[in-house]
């Protein structure tokens, strides 16, 4: 299962990519997701609580399965405006 | 009457897409690039990003949040993306109503809720060289999806 | 930063006589001729008139006030007289300040003052043909100079 | 003594003029001056209340003594914005 991450800002940079498609095995979750990013960049892992994720641009609200070409948002805290 | 642009914002374009014969009150808000950041550092400038597609579906979440606690109004928000100059404009928020009470308060809504909630970003650029991603105060602390 | 003026008021022109590189926010709002009076009936224009010199003099006065209860930030106040056509723009007050609480706070409390308070007059010309001057709820009842 | 008078709206409607010399004894006041206006136009007397008079661009809070040249400015309720 192939999805397509988007990263942005601080988690952008920690990341060294904006977007990215990822391979997953069939059945991973958000959780797995975001677990396989903070491994190959753990300075990531302090970000957890801070960051947001979206699926197909709307923000889960707890671990949710995933599925081949959805697109996944790493959103940091808000600074517009 | 919601989007994100990489080009230079006129406030006036915003306020005149709002304003119907019916409306008696246009109040527009712009955001603009200071030279001073909020801890008094000198900065030279911006960076804005976004998610685009998220952030106008933000946009008009809020708009019609506003629409309901105050009345009837019409309303657009455009937000810059991109390496912004001091003085430049990173956001206007238009609204036009009947009355202008309507007008201020929705207006003020719709900022106050964009910078807290829209998936936007700031790079400020200091003087010295240096750099850092600035996060507004966000009152509503969403979970995320990890656990 | 403050007049009277029997042209037509830009905005924008407002906005950035305000805005200085250490001005976060620009909250303008825009006084505009609507196609229908407080009373439901269809307008075919608006006519004003002023004292100019005490209009001018009110301006400052409710913009001092303004800076003392919000904060300091940079003011404009811009008034038409003649007639007016649906549409067009009456009246302007652009405040910018650093931040925009200010901004907002000084700009409506402008308006407020300035329609209680400035001597200045508008009639309604209705499509019946029938005209009224119209007056402002007034929370200051200044006495008189007559007893 | 001879003091200069503006009239707006609907003052100015009802007087048929927007601005006059009127000429007054010595040691007439703001009332003696509006007394005179209500005598020649009695329509306004019922504004009486709603008209605030401006003695050289200052609202004046109770009657005062004119003086030569004086403008006096007679304001209806506020209605612009």
């Amino acid at each position: 299962m192939r999805v397509r991450v988007l990263a942005f800002a601080r988690v952008a940079e920690i990341l060294g990519w904006t977007r990215s498609e990822i391979e997953l095995s069939a059945g991973s979750g958000t959780d797995d997701l975001w677990q396989r990013l903070v491994t190959a960049a753990p300075a990531l892992a302090p970000l957890a609580d801070s960051t947001r994720i979206a699926r197909n641009g709307r923000v889960v609200m707890k671990a949710e399965p995933l599925a081949q070409d959805d697109e996944i948002a790493l959103l940091p805290p808000a600074g517009g405006g | 009457m919601f989007s994100i642009t990489r080009d230079a914002i006129d406030p006036q374009v915003l306020a005149a897409r709002v304003t119907t014969a019916e409306c008696g009150a246009c109040v527009t808000f712009a955001g603009i690039v200071r030279s001073m950041s909020d801890d008094l550092r000198p900065v030279t400038g911006l960076q804005y990003e976004a998610h685009d597609a998220m952030a106008v579906s933000e946009f008009e979440r809020i708009a019609a949040e506003a629409r309901e606690r105050f009345g009837e109004c019409r309303i657009a928000v455009q937000h810059r993306t991109g390496d912004l100059a001091i003085g430049e404009v990173a956001v206007v928020v238009a609204v036009a109503s009947p009355h202008r009470k309507t007008a201020f308060d929705a207006c003020e809504y719709v900022i106050d809720e964009l910078k807290a909630r829209a998936p936007i970003w700031k790079k400020e650029h200091y003087a010295s060289g240096e750099s850092s991603w600035r996060e507004n105060d966000c009152h509503t602390q969403t979970p995320s999806g990890r656990a």
